[in-house]
C-alpha cells in the first residue's frame, strides 16, 4: 500500500470532518462515517481492562487472595473511559509494559509532570516499575503539547495499552 | 500446590488450562495482546493482563512484559501451552530465575532434546531407532552399494551441505544407486562447493506415530501410549487418533520403552512427545525428534487413558509424584480428533479470520470440544486459525467414526469458512476408513481429486 | 480502491447531509444514514422472515423440494423492507395466518384494491387461503386511510405477521 | 419415510428433533412465534414459518395457523415435542384427517390414557398396581379398621368430595384412625355437604420412577427401562437418572412388564411414559399416570441405551417396526440429567429471563448438552426458563456424579441467573450422594436449610 493513500484519505477525512473511514478492497467496502453522527467512540486504548478482579494492588502482599469465585462481577477499567470534558483530538500516552505507576522520581519529589506541564517525546512522565526496573515513559514521537489529562494514580498496577496521560 | 498460574498462550489451550486450573482451585492470570481482548480466555481467567499488541513478537513471544505480568500478578507458576514460547529454554531459565515455576522440564532438557541433530545422536546413543544410513560420507560406488544393500533399498541419496531437496536422489537398485550417486555428486559440488553425500532409508510409505510419555521430579517415567498423526496436509497435521491402527502391540511396546529411553536419557521431566516416522513397508519405526511441550492432540490421549494431562503436568511441575506406574496405564477404546479451522478448503485452505454468526458445537456421549469460539466470536487475522479440536471416542474405531461423522453433521458455524466439510468427506473416504493413509496421501492423492 | 471513489462518496454525503455510508459490493450492501435520522425501528411484523430457503409457492408440486442443503442462504425477507419513500407513520395489515396470498376475488375480477384505494376496517383488502378456506382480510380497528403500498403479489406465500399493505 | 417434518413446538425440544431429522436426510419446517425469531430452532431448520405473537394460545397452541403451515411446507409428519399440543388428542386427529402423520400414539389411545381416572382404571383391569384402598367411601369405623390393617399403616383419609387438602388425614394406627375418621367426616360434611370418606395407602416416603416404553404399529411393545425422577422441587423435576438406585433388579422387571401390559392394554404405538410412584417403606410401586408423548428427561434413557428415541418414535410413525425386541434392551452404566434453568434459585427460583451475554456448555466424555441457547441469545419471558439439559453418563452412579460435577463447573452463563449453582450444592450433599432423597425432600429439607 502506497503512503499517499492514507495521506488522501486523511485529509478527506479533516477536511470533511470524517471521524470513521473503512475501506477494503476486494470486492469493494466502504464506510465512511460524520463527526455528529454517534457519541465519539473512546480512544483505542482507554478501554484497557482487567478481566474479573482488578490487579492485586502491589507492593503485593505475601499472599493476595483475589476473588477468584467473583468472575461474574463486571470488569472494571484499568483507566477510566473519556470523560465528558475529554477533547477526541487529545493524544494518548500509553504504558508500553505491565508494571506499576509512579508520578514522582522519589516518595518526597514533586511529580514529573501535572495537568497543564509542557511535554513532549523527550521528557520524562512518569515511571512504570516491572520487574524491579524504572522504565521511563515518554511520549511517542509526535506526541507534544500539554498534559491534559492524568489518568492514573500514583503506585496503581497498569497493563499494556492502559492510558496513563492525554496530551493536547 | 500452585495458588495462582499465569498461562502465556492464547485460543483454545488458554482455555484448555483455565478449565483445568478451576477444578483444582488454581487461580489463573492470562496475558493477552490487544487482538485478544475479547478471547473466551479472558472472559473466564481470574484475572486477565494485556501484555501488547497484535503481533506476537511484541506480546506473546515478548519474555518481558510476561514476566512482568507475572510479577504483577504474583503467580507460582507459569504454563507455556504449545507453540509461542512453549519451546524456549531461555525462557523457562528467565521464568525459574525469577523464582517462578515453568511448568515444563528443564531448560537443560529442553536444549539437549530440541537441537534436532543433538537429539539424535542422543536417540542413537540409548539405542533408540534412527534412520539407518551411513555414518558419513560414502567413500566410493562400492561403499554405497554395501551400505544400501545393508539397508535395503529403496534408500536416499542427500548431500551433506543440501537443503531444499537440492542434491537428493531416491534410488531402487544398485544401478540407479551408481546413477544416482553420481549425479547427486555433482549437483552438490555445483550448488554447495561440496560434494560429500551420505545414504540413508527411503521410507516410501509412512505413517507419522508419536508417543506421549510424561515424567516427575522423582525419576518416575511414563508412556501414555501412542497417537497417529498421519493424515497431514503440508506437514500440518489434520487428524490424529490413538491407537494406531497400524501397529502390532510388539511396535507400540517397543516404541513406548524407547521414549522413556530417551526421556530418561535427557533427565526428561513433564510432559513431552517422541516423534516416530513408521515405514509401512520395512515394518520400523525411526525417532524424528522430541516435542518438549504438550502437543495440540493431546486430548486423544486423554480420551482413551482418562487422564488430564494438564492437571499431570500442573502436579509433576509442582513436585507431585505420578500418581500411577506403567503398568497401570490401559488405554480404553479409540479417540480420534479434528482440527476444524477457519480456513477455505476448497481454495487451498486459505485462511478465513471474521466473525462466527453463529457457533454451536456439537455434543453427546463420546463427544468433547476443545474450543475458544462462541457466537459472535472475531476470530483475529493475526495468529492461526483454529476454531476448534472435535475429539471423540467410541469402544472401537468403527464407532469412533460413527460419532464423528454425527458429530461433525451436527456442528454449526456461520459466518466464516471451516474445514468441517473437509473432514466430512475425508473420514468417509474407503481408503481413510481403510487405514491406507500415509504421510503424503492427502497432498498427493486426496487433494488431487 | 481509487481515492476518487471515496471522494465522490464524501461529496454525495456533503451534498445531501449524509452521516453514515456504508458500501459493500459483492452481494450489495448498501447502507445509508441522514444526519436527523435514528433509524425508526422497523413496523413491529415488517421483519417477517423464512428462515432459509423462501417458502415453495402454491399451488404446491405433488413433491416440491426446497433446497434443503441450502441452509446458509441469506434469509430473504417475506415482506419487502422499508422503501426509501415509505412513511414511518404508515400502518400495517398483516396476514394473520400462514397461507397465500389472493389480490382478487377471482382470476378476472380486478383486485380488492390498487394503490390509493381508500379502506377502512370494514373492507376486504385481499384474500390469505389456508387449508382450503379463504379468510378474508381487513385493515384492524384504527387503521384507515388510503392503500399506500401493496407489500405483496398474488398468489404469494405468506406467514403470520407478513405485511400485506401499508395504509396511510 | 418421511420427506419433511414439521415440528410444532420450540426451544431445545426443536433443536433435538431438527438434528435427529437431519441425520436421518428428513427436512424439517419449524413453526415458531414472534418471540422465537431469533431462536436457534429457526435458523436451523430448513423451513420457519411464523404462525403467530408471543402468546402461546395464539401460536404454538393455535392448531389452525399450525395446520396451514403444515400444508404451505407440504410436509408428511409434525412432531409435536412435549408440552404444549403433544397430549392433545383432538389436534393428533385434525393431523391425521389432514392426511398428514402424527408421531406419537392414536387419539384414542391418548383419550384411554390422558384422563387420569380412566387410566387408573385401565391399570387396575391390567392388573397394574395402583394405590391400595377402599373401593368406595367407608361404612363405618370396623370396616375402615378392616382395610387399614389389609393396607397396613400409615393410611390416607380422604373426603371423596375434597379437595385442596380439605378434609385430610393420615393415621398411622388404629386408634388415630378413628379419631382421623371423626374429624374428616365432620369437617368433609361442613365444608362439602357430604360427609363420605375413603382410605388408601399413605406413602410418606416417596420415589418418582418412570418406564420408558416404545411401539411400533404392528404391535411391538418394548420397556426401555426407568427413569428416577424423585428430586423434585414442587412437582417439577429437578434431576432424573437411570438405572434408578433405590429398586431391585426383580422390581426394575416387573415394572416394565407392568408398563408394557398398560400401554398394550390401550392399543399404544410411539413412545410414552408410564409412571409410578414407589414407596420406600412398603417397597411396593403404585400407579400415577401415563404421558403420551416423548419427556423432556428422555436423554437419560438415550446415554443408558445407545439409542435414539426420537428417531425410533420418527421410524415407528412412518411404519418401520421396531429394529430390536425386549431381550435386546440391555442399559449399560448410569446416567443423569440435571435441568439448566434461567433462575433464580437464591430467590425462590424466581424466572430470570433475559441475554446470554456468554454461553459457553461443557464438553467432554461422557458429557450431553441439550440446548438451544447460544452467546447473544435472549431467553423470551413468553415460555419456560430452560436453559439445557446436561447429560452425563458415567460408568456407574459415583463415576456420573464426578463427570455432572465437573461439567457443571465448566458451564459458563453470563448474563442471566441460573440454577448450576443449586444442582453444584444439591449433587454435593450427602443425602443426595447416599440416595436419602424423597420426592419432598427438596421442598422439606433441602431447600429450607
Amino acid at each position: 500500500m502506497d503512503i499517499k493513500i492514507l495521506k488522501d484519505i486523511t485529509k478527506l477525512m479533516n477536511d470533511n470532518d470524517l471521524v470513521e473511514v473503512e475501506v477494503e478492497s476486494k470486492g469493494l467496502k466502504i464506510k465512511l462515517r460524520k463527526a455528529a453522527a454517534v457519541a465519539p467512540p473512546p480512544p483505542p486504548s482507554a478501554a484497557v481492562l482487567h478481566a474479573h478482579p482488578p490487579l492485586p494492588a502491589p507492593p503485593a502482599p505475601p499472599v493476595g487472595p483475589l476473588p477468584a469465585a467473583a468472575a461474574a462481577a463486571p470488569a472494571p477499567a484499568a483507566a477510566p473511559p473519556a470523560r465528558s470534558g475529554d477533547d477526541p483530538s487529545w493524544k494518548p500516552i500509553i504504558s508500553p509494559i505491565p508494571g506499576t505507576v509512579y508520578l514522582k522520581p522519589n516518595p518526597d519529589a514533586p511529580p514529573f509532570v501535572t495537568e497543564g506541564s509542557p511535554v513532549d517525546p523527550s521528557k520524562v512522565v512518569c515511571l512504570v516499575e516491572a520487574m524491579k526496573v524504572f522504565n521511563e515513559i515518554k511520549p511517542e514521537p509526535g506526541v507534544s503539547g500539554q498534559i491534559k489529562r492524568i489518568c492514573v494514580s500514583d503506585g496503581q498496577p497498569v497493563e499494556y495499552g492502559t492510558v496513563l496521560f492525554l496530551v493536547g | 500446590m500452585f495458588k495462582r498460574i499465569l498461562i502465556a498462550n492464547r485460543g483454545e489451550i488458554a482455555v484448555r488450562i483455565i478449565k483445568t486450573c478451576r477444578r483444582l482451585g488454581i487461580e489463573t492470570c492470562l496475558v493477552y495482546s490487544t487482538a485478544d481482548r475479547e478471547s473466551l480466555g479472558v472472559k473466564l481467567a481470574d484475572i486477565a493482563i494485556c501484555i501488547g499488541p497484535p503481533q506476537a513478537k511484541a506480546s506473546y513471544l515478548n519474555i518481558n512484559n510476561i514476566i512482568a505480568a507475572a510479577e504483577l500478578a504474583d503467580v507460582d507458576a507459569i504454563h507455556p501451552g504449545f507453540g509461542f514460547l512453549a519451546e524456549n529454554s531461555h525462557f523457562a531459565q528467565v521464568v525459574r530465575d525469577c523464582q517462578i515455576e515453568f511448568i515444563g522440564p528443564t531448560s537443560a532438557a529442553m536444549d539437549a532434546l530440541g537441537n534436532k541433530a543433538k537429539a539424535k545422536t542422543l536417540a542413537h546413543q540409548t539405542g533408540v531407532p534412527t534412520v539407518p544410513g551411513s555414518t558419513g560420507p560414502v567413500k566410493g560406488q562400492e561403499e554405497a552399494i554395501r551400505i544400501a544393500r545393508e539397508i535395503g533399498y529403496p534408500v536416499l541419496i542427500k548431500a551433506t551441505a543440501g537443503g531444499g531437496g537440492r542434491g537428493m536422489r531416491v534410488a531402487h537398485n544398485d544401478a540407479s544407486l551408481v546413477s544416482g550417486l553420481i549425479a547427486a555428486q555433482r549437483e552438490a559440488e555445483a550448488a554447495f562447493g561440496c560434494g560429500d553425500c551420505i545414504i540413508e532409508a527411503f521410507v516410501q510409505r509412512a505413517r507419522h506415530i508419536e508417543i506421549q510419555v510424561i515424567g516427575d521430579k522423582h525419576g518416575n517415567l511414563v508412556a501414555l501410549g501412542e497417537r497417529d498423526c498421519s493424515t497431514q496436509r503440508r506437514h500440518q497435521k489434520l487428524v490424529e487418533e490413538s491407537p494406531s491402527p497400524v501397529i502390532t502391540p510388539e511396535t507400540r511396546a517397543r516404541m513406548c520403552a524407547d521414549a522413556v529411553a530417551l526421556a530418561r536419557a535427557a533427565g526428561y521431566h513433564n510432559a513431552g512427545t517422541v516423534e516416530f516416522i513408521y515405514d509401512l513397508d520395512r515394518k520400523a519405526y525411526y525417532f524424528l525428534e522430541m516435542n518438549t511441550r504438550i502437543q495440540v492432540e493431546h486430548p486423544v490421549t486423554e480420551m482413551v487413558t482418562d487422564l488430564d494431562l494438564i492437571e499431570l503436568m500442573i502436579r509433576v511441575a509442582a513436585g507431585e509424584p505420578l500418581p500411577f506406574r506403567q503398568e497401570d496405564v490401559r488405554p480404553r477404546g479409540h479417540a480420534i480428533e479434528v482440527r476444524i479451522n477457519a480456513e477455505d478448503w476448497q481454495n487451498g485452505f486459505a485462511p478465513a479470520p471474521g466473525k462466527l454468526a453463529l457457533y454451536v458445537p456439537p455434543s453427546g456421549k463420546g463427544v468433547r470440544v476443545d474450543s475458544h469460539c462462541y457466537t459472535g466470536y472475531v476470530i483475529p487475522p493475526h495468529y492461526d486459525s483454529m476454531i476448534a479440536k472435535l475429539i471423540v471416542h467410541g469402544a472401537d474405531r468403527s464407532e469412533a467414526l460413527r460419532i464423528l461423522d454425527r458429530a461433525l453433521a451436527e456442528y454449526y458455524i456461520e459466518g466464516v469458512k471451516t474445514t468441517l466439510g473437509f473432514h466430512q468427506r475425508l473420514i468417509r473416504d474407503p481408503r481413510f476408513v481403510n487405514n491406507e493413509v500415509t504421510t503424503k496421501w492427502v497432498d498427493e492423492v486426496f487433494c488431487k481429486a
